[in-house]
């Protein structure tokens, strides 16, 4: 009793039932649906579409918590994927050999390097010249599109490059490489702010910037750091997500998705006001998202009610999980006396 | 009713200023860049309207948003061109700002999309495509090749509440209605893009084991679904029959690959057209109200012979 | 002095309990407050004062117990209940909004309105009135936060006057006062509790309790020790009451300690010439020698905050040179100070000392961690043991390095703060009212610490608003007046307050 | 970090002293001010370089359309900064005043008088308004969230109301949108007048009432706020009502604009009101700001959207990257204006 009592507490429990709830519904619908099987030699099943769908938002909320976590925001994320796309695929497009690993290789370097300016970019406006990072990387995502489809000219640039393709669709020990690429960039993260101090130092620069600086914390090259990571990452959702369609569509690459990756980041329990931050929070909203989308198809939601069902999803998970309910329900279950709201001094 | 008549005058006194020499100036307001479909359109008419070819040409787009675009409608009032064109991005709404131009003896093309009002004097003639009709030919296609035996079909809608969405599902509708063979099993947004295509594609897929056509409010979503399908491990074209409207190049493409069945065309190259009305009406001609363009469709075969000489 | 105790109280407490997580706050305390008293609540940081003030007035909900107040039994919702009952508080730390004005500050929620809208002249004039009344003489248009932490107090204060209050709650308000505010700020409450009004007064100062209170309230780990009058109670006693066993301290506190000579012949460590910054401190001459401790002493508003920042480079300075160690240097931001082993603590620990989500052991590891960079991560091994040793050193409650600091009790924020610089083995350590809110045993400990660091070769820079604490430390005294350095003279017994004070009347000419 | 860089240089500025008697009263203009005269300053400017640029670009029919066109932005605008003064955020407000327009277009084509149907609109907004605020307040959940999920919440109705656009023709709602000539090409509208309205209650509220004050505390530190006994919740709650009642509001202007109920209108909205918000000075972190401000972004906004009309000769790619730049120098610019005086 006391361990479910413990567990229902968890911040995170909430947001997986709802994961658990979405499966379950579409289990109904379809009952095929959490099968995976082997086919043509990898694994094939909607519990795969999930964890390939997945990579993309993930990468892009990936940045964006650690943006967050400063106080900051990133809308530019969307633009920056367009951009990726763009520049990648323009340039294999018209390269001789579109489908040689040397051209996707140095197309990629060079969509890297192209989102690194933006990245820098965007830190400077922030951290340097000190303004509103909602407004700064408005910059970015109104002119971004606008550079995405200068580069491609207006055009949706369809290319056919085997190497290029396999990034989203292909699969390595049966699992999907965009999967696998994403789940190495969030590990590697995770380690990083976890086992150096740069976890704990963007935590301090979000929650109490004056002090942090006057501990001496590098806060304006840390503020710095998290845009160019985010936009870095933001590239590689971007080459996912064109490699998905093997197009780049500048106006609908990323489109909205900086609203998908700030609710995955919320719901995963990071704050908005920065701070203290999840990455596994992260990855569980991305997964209640990302399942979400899937099941909205499968259970076939009528096209004009599905903005009420995500309002609906959204509403009950966030309620479940906010303080008072939780404490209203373990109150429930105790029956104990209440237990004073914290107010920290 | 608003016909402020005071304010009439800019429209002839500046427009000397404005445009210079003796090229006809035009506004132009595009709904956006949302798509290949919509980029063909916009280069058709910019490429058109050229100084060369005696136009001065304001173009400005909307990006989708219906403020913008009676922002631009006034604008070109103010400015003091001699014709507005524009490609209304919702059908409803237009009463006010076209009582304007009316006011400012400016006349009013609307181009791709038509506006619903009950005074038809507010504009002068109306040239594109009719989507309910283009609906409908698909639907009656799939009806006559496909639907002689029992088939299910699932719909790939363009962006919900958008005017080509509502038409095109509706014309398909009725086309095929009288058909007891064709079933529509699911029908779900894809917003018109790719990425939404095969998002949806693949629940669809998951969702439905025996799925038999897929028809897909443009070519876009069509190209997204055949990338699902190929994920799934069946051949587009194939196991799963693909019908589409537009006809852009790509589209085409997959088209004579034998990847897409059949391809209703939407023609964007509105431009010529365009600029012949204006020089009609520039000369003190008349033209019809409404003026549909002739709007082919291609099964694979004929989409190998057009495929050479597409423009888009 | 006393007036006729009225015997029935306005306010009753009876069995308050309080839990947060890990911690018994209060275990079931018993309070009483009488009308027209001056009633001191005392204890150790973090016996539990702030959180029966917020029990009180609804900051905090209660686990059990029961509270009477003017003999109805009433549960606050909040803050905004209490004062609508009478209740008016000053909470421990400065809770006002630094966006504002300082006439809004004080008159939030009571401003002045004429047909149901506000009359900013009128407001504006009351609050000029209210702010009079502690002797502050400032513009009440200028913005709170132009104004430094003693001015925001009394500011605080002043707004607590506003509402007609039954009953007044000061929690600490003299913290960041010197004698003159102090005073001043007693003869007010002199006043009101002459009319009836009855006052909680929190203060670590003794001498302050003594010369204010009617009564005397010890709490210890939460738990009641007993009410009494100050005439049964001598200070030694009292401090026994509250640490739970007698100490010397106070024979220590008043003793002066033994000054180790300074040996002024070397290179100083830290050598300032001209330097200054328009609009905050007027250029000043200031060597600092290793082992010394040099005091600064002023009047509020004098500059000594302003000083010692641009000894650590947290502000920049438009004019003059710093030498480190004979050397040149640049001091432009926090970390060119900290790069040069100069580490400052800051007077306002709410808003720039402690990163109130983060544990005790993160906010204490900061320094050392932002001394090495990102990348080389303090080693758990080492973080634990700094941790543990700050925590025992100076007597952290809870001793809990997963406590988050926020939580603490203000007496506790300001030793992990402590904390923070001393783990960092600094040359200079540059303290701003180090003892700010410190109970007397800590505040005992933490002289003799810094004393001891200072015999071990460390630089030392102490700014106090208790000028006693500055004499009893210092080898070298530098005095500010009007944000000027007036005077600087070398210590010894003949240096008493009187002197000093004497110093800052004459602008530096009498000595 | 430059917000830090401020508040520490907030402190350094010079005060009259409390020892000397006399009071030296500098004549410095108010610190607060700053980012809206950076506005005005580059405001002006670019209404210079626009009239230098484009023939008939100063001309009374222009800078009339200015205020005209973007009179439901306004009112968005200033209900969304009374949210942003707390500290919040509203990204509902696109769809809400989607759905208002949906409302009453489908009010008005089932035979119900404009009486009932305005009121309704504008109830409906006040209504997911005041859904929000008990999420934000009651709930905790995080005004970003709130606000989206309400954001999903009105699409997903406005869709359901309203699958088509349908076009309006009470003619209440068309007098609305009527332009009253003024001479020399000024006019202006009903929609015109309301939102100046709107903008005058509002600056009114939240400078001359206890509530608008106790906005500007929660602002500036909500949980000091709440220990100065003010009343927090009920104003927080109010706050989102306010702007819910304004994106309803600004429904029915937008109504009148377009004489159309539409689902997909005011897609993106919500991120103009917010760029208006901050671009009139408003601090996103709460606590400081003005209405005043607000409107002149929102004019800001206007303005670049004419510019690039008048230009008249950009792509689609173009059009954003000359918006983007212009909001980026726009920015800058008044970032500068403001360090400069510090
Ligand atoms: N919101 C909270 N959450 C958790 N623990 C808390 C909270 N508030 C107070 N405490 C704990 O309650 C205890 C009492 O704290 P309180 O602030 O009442 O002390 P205090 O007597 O006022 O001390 P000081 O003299 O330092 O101000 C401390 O151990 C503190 O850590
Ligand atoms: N009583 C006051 N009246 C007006 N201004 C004041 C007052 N006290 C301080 N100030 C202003 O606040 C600013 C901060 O002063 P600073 O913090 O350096 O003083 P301090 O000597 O550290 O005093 P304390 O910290 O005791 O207030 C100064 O610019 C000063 O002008
Ligand atoms: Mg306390
Ligand atoms: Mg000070």
């Amino acid at each position: 009793m006391t361990g479910l009592a413990q567990l229902t507490r968890h911040r995170l429990f909430w947001p997986i039932v709802a994961l658990v709830v979405l499966l379950l519904a579409s289990t109904l619908k379809s009952h095929s649906f959490l099968e995976v099987t082997v086919r043509d030699g990898h694994l094939y099943g909607a519990p795969i579409d999930i964890l390939r769908r997945s990579s993309i938002l993930l990468l892009v909320a990936l940045g964006m918590t650690l943006v967050i976590a400063t106080r900051g925001i990133d809308l530019s994320v969307g633009a920056v994927m367009a951009i990726a796309g763009a520049v990648t695929l323009t340039q294999i497009a018209s390269s001789p050999d579109p489908g040689a690993v040397s051209t996707v290789a140095v197309a990629m370097l060079t969509g890297l390097a192209v989102c690194l300016v933006i990245g820098v970019f965007n830190g400077f406006l922030v951290a340097v010249l000190g303004i509103q990072p909602i407004i700064a990387t408005l910059v970015i995502m109104t002119a971004g599109r606008g550079i995405a489809m200068l580069i491609t000219g207006g055009q949706i640039t369809t290319v056919t490059s085997a190497p290029y393709k396999t990034l989203a669709s292909g699969f390595w020990l049966g699992l999907p490489v965009a999967a696998l690429i994403a789940g190495v960039f969030f590990a590697v993260v995770a380690l990083v702010t976890r086992r150096t101090a740069l976890g704990v130092l963007i935590e301090s620069v979000g929650i109490n910037p004056t002090a942090s600086r006057l501990a001496g914390v590098r806060a304006r090259t840390i503020i710095w750091t998290v845009y160019v990571l985010c936009a870095l990452f933001a590239c590689i959702a971007g080459f996912l997500q064109s490699s998905n369609i093997m197009a780049a569509d500048s106006n609908n690459a990323g489109l909205f998705i900086e609203l998908d990756a700030i609710l995955a980041v919320v719901i995963g329990g990071t704050s908005l006001a920065g701070g203290k931050f999840s990455l596994t929070g992260t990855l569980v909203g991305v997964l209640v998202i990302t399942t979400l989308t899937l099941s909205i198809t499968v259970i076939g939601i009528p096209v004009n009610a599905v903005s009420l069902f995500k309002a609906l999803v959204v509403i009950v998970v966030c309620l479940l999980q906010s303080p008072v309910v939780q404490h209203k329900l373990r109150a429930r279950r105790r029956q104990a006396a209440p237990v004073p709201v914290e107010v920290p001094a | 009713s608003s016909g402020d008549d005071k304010t009439a005058d800019p429209g002839s006194t500046s427009s000397e200023g404005s445009s210079g020499g003796d090229a006809i100036s035009v506004g132009f307001s595009q709904v956006g860049a949302e798509s290949g479909w919509r980029a063909a359109n916009t280069k058709s008419i910019q490429d058109t309207l050229t100084k060369d070819a005696g136009f001065d040409l304001k173009f400005s787009d909307a990006q989708q948003k219906q403020e913008n675009q009676i922002q631009a409608i006034r604008s070109y009032i103010a400015q003091g061109v001699q014709y507005i064109a524009f490609s209304p991005v919702v059908e409803t709404g237009w009463d006010a700002v076209l009582q304007e131009a009316k006011a400012a003896n400016i006349p009013v093309i609307l181009t791709d999309r038509a506006v619903d009002t009950a005074d038809t004097s507010l504009y002068v003639t109306f040239i594109g495509s009719d989507f309910v009709e283009e609906g409908k030919r698909v639907g009656q296609w799939v009806s006559d090749n496909l639907g002689t035996e029992p088939i299910n079909v699932v719909e790939l809608q363009g962006t919900t509440g958008s005017a080509p969405a509502i038409d095109r599902k509706q014309g398909f509708e009725d086309a095929t209605k009288d058909n007891a063979n064709i079933k529509i099993i699911a029908s779900q947004t894809g917003d018109f893009t790719r990425d939404g295509g095969k998002k949806v594609m693949e629940g669809f897929l998951q969702a439905n084991p025996d799925i038999d056509v897929v028809y897909a409010h443009n070519d876009d979503m069509g190209l997204g679904a055949i990338e699902a399908i190929e994920a799934a491990g069946k051949k587009p074209g194939v196991d799963i029959k693909i019908v589409t409207i537009d006809g852009v190049k790509d589209g085409m493409t997959a088209l004579a690959d034998g990847k897409i069945n059949y391809i209703v065309e939407c023609n964007p190259l509105l431009g010529p057209d365009l600029a012949k009305i204006i020089k009609t009406l520039h000369d003190g001609g008349t033209v019809e109200p409404r003026i549909v363009t002739q709007d082919g469709a291609f099964d694979q075969e004929q989409a190998k012979a057009a495929l050479p000489d597409r423009q888009y | 002095m006393m007036t006729e105790p009225n015997t029935t109280p306005i306010v009753e407490m009876t069995g308050i309990s309080i839990s947060f997580p890990g911690v018994k706050a209060l275990d079931g305390v018993d309070f009483r407050l009488l009308p027209g008293e001056v009633h001191a609540l005392m204890g150790e940081n973090g016996a539990g004062k702030s959180t029966l003030i917020k029990a009180l007035t609804g900051v905090y909900g209660i686990d059990s117990g029961r509270i009477v107040v003017g003999g109805v039994d009433q549960v606050f919702a909040g803050p905004a209940e209490a004062q609508a009952a009478g209740i008016s508080t000053v909470y421990q730390e400065v809770n006002l909004t630094d966006n504002l004005s300082v006439a809004e500050n004080v008159m939030l929620g009571h401003e002045i309105r004429r047909f149901g809208l506000i009359d900013w002249h009128a407001t504006r004039k009351a609050a000029r009135t209210y702010l009079k009344a502690l002797n502050l003489d400032i513009d009440p248009k200028s913005s709170l936060s132009s104004h430094s932490l003693a001015v925001q107090q009394l500011v605080a204060i002043s707004r607590a006057m506003v509402v007609d209050a039954r009953v007044l709650i000061l929690d600490e308000p003299t913290s960041s006062l010197d004698s003159d505010e102090v005073a001043r700020l007693f003869d007010v409450i002199r006043t009101l509790r002459d009319q009836g009004v009855a006052i909680l007064f929190v203060s670590h100062f003794l001498e302050q309790i003594y010369a204010i209170s009617d009564r005397i309230t010890v709490l210890r780990n939460g738990s009641l020790v007993g009410e009494y009058t100050p005439a049964e109670l001598p200070r030694v006693e009292l401090v026994g009451k509250m640490i739970g066993r007698a100490l010397e301290v106070l024979t220590e506190l008043e003793g002066r300690s033994e000054r180790a000579v300074v040996d002024r012949s070397g290179t100083p460590f830290m050598q300032a010439i001209g330097v200054g910054r328009r609009g905050s401190i007027e250029p000043f001459d200031l060597d600092i020698y290793p082992g010394e401790i040099v005091g600064l002493a002023g009047l509020l508003g004098s500059g000594r905050t302003e000083l010692a920042r641009l000894l650590y480079g947290a502000d920049h300075a438009d004019s003059g040179e710093t030498l480190v160690s004979g050397q040149a240097v640049k001091l432009r931001n926090p970390r060119s100070g900290l790069a040069k082993s100069i580490v400052f603590s800051s007077e306002s620990r709410k808003t720039e000392g402690i990163i109130g989500d983060l544990t005790v052991r993160e906010n204490i590891v900061l320094g050392l961690q932002a001394e090495r960079g990102w990348m080389r991560r303090v080693p758990r091994k080492k973080a634990d043991d700094v941790v543990a040793q700050y925590i025992e050193a100076l007597g952290v409650r809870p001793a809990n390095p997963d406590a988050i600091a926020g939580n603490l009790s203000g007496g506790n924020q300001q030793k992990v703060l402590l904390a923070r610089w001393l783990a960092t083995a600094p040359k200079l350590l540059i303290l701003d009212e180090p003892t700010r809110g410190i109970d007397v045993g800590a505040k005992a400990e933490i002289q003799k610490l810094v004393a001891d660091l200072a015999a071990q070769g460390m630089a030392v820079v102490f700014i106090s608003a208790e000028l006693e604490e500055v004499l009893r430390l210092s080898h070298r005294i530098a005095v500010l007046r009007d944000r000027h350095k007036v005077a600087e003279l070398v210590n010894s017994d003949d240096v008493t307050t009187d002197v000093v004070v004497d110093l800052i009347a004459s602008g530096g000419t009498s000595a | 970090m430059a917000t830090d860089e401020m508040t520490v240089k907030a402190r350094k500025q010079p005060e009259p002293k409390l020892t000397g008697a006399v009071h030296r009263s500098r004549p410095t203009l108010d610190r607060r001010y700053l980012p809206v005269l950076g506005t005005v300053v580059v405001l002006v400017l670019m209404l210079i370089i626009g009239g230098s640029r484009y023939d008939n670009f100063l001309s009374g029919r222009v800078m009339a359309n200015l205020l005209i066109n973007n009179s439901f932005l306004i009112v968005v605008a200033v209900g969304m900064t009374f949210v942003i003064l707390t500290g919040g955020i509203d990204l509902s407000v696109g769809a809400v005043l989607a759905l208002s327009t949906c409302i009453s277009a489908w009010m008005f084509v089932h035979g119900w008088p404009a009486y009932v149907a305005i009121p309704a609109a504008i109830l409906a907004g006040a209504l997911i308004g005041w859904a929000v605020g008990v999420m934000v307040h009651v709930f905790e959940i995080q005004p970003f969230i709130a606000t989206l999920a309400a954001m999903f919440l009105a699409r997903g109705l406005c869709y359901v109301i309203a699958p088509e656009s349908i076009p309006i023709t009470d003619p209440t709602i068309v007098k609305l949108g009527t332009r009253w000539d003024l001479g020399g090409g000024w006019a202006i509208t009903p929609s015109g007048v309301i939102a100046l309205a709107v903008v005058v209650v509002a600056f009114v509220t939240l400078h001359y009432t206890r509530f608008g004050r106790t906005v500007y505390a929660i602002g500036g530190g909500e949980q000091s706020a709440r220990l100065m006994g003010l009343p927090v919740a009920r104003t927080k709650v109010l706050v989102y009502v306010i702007s819910g009642t304004c994106a309803g509001l600004g429904g029915l202007l937008f109504a009148a604009f377009s004489s159309s109920g539409y689902s997909l209108t005011g897609v993106g909205m919500e991120l103009d009101a917010i760029a208006a918000v901050v671009i009139g000075g408003t601090l996103l972190t709460g606590g400081s700001g003005f209405v005043l401000g607000s409107v002149l972004g929102v004019l800001v906004l206007g303005l670049i959207q004419t510019i690039i009309t008048f230009e008249g000769t950009l792509s689609s790619w173009w059009t954003k990257i000359v918006i983007g730049a212009l909001l980026l120098v726009f920015v800058i610019l008044q970032r500068l204006l403001v360090v400069r005086r510090r």
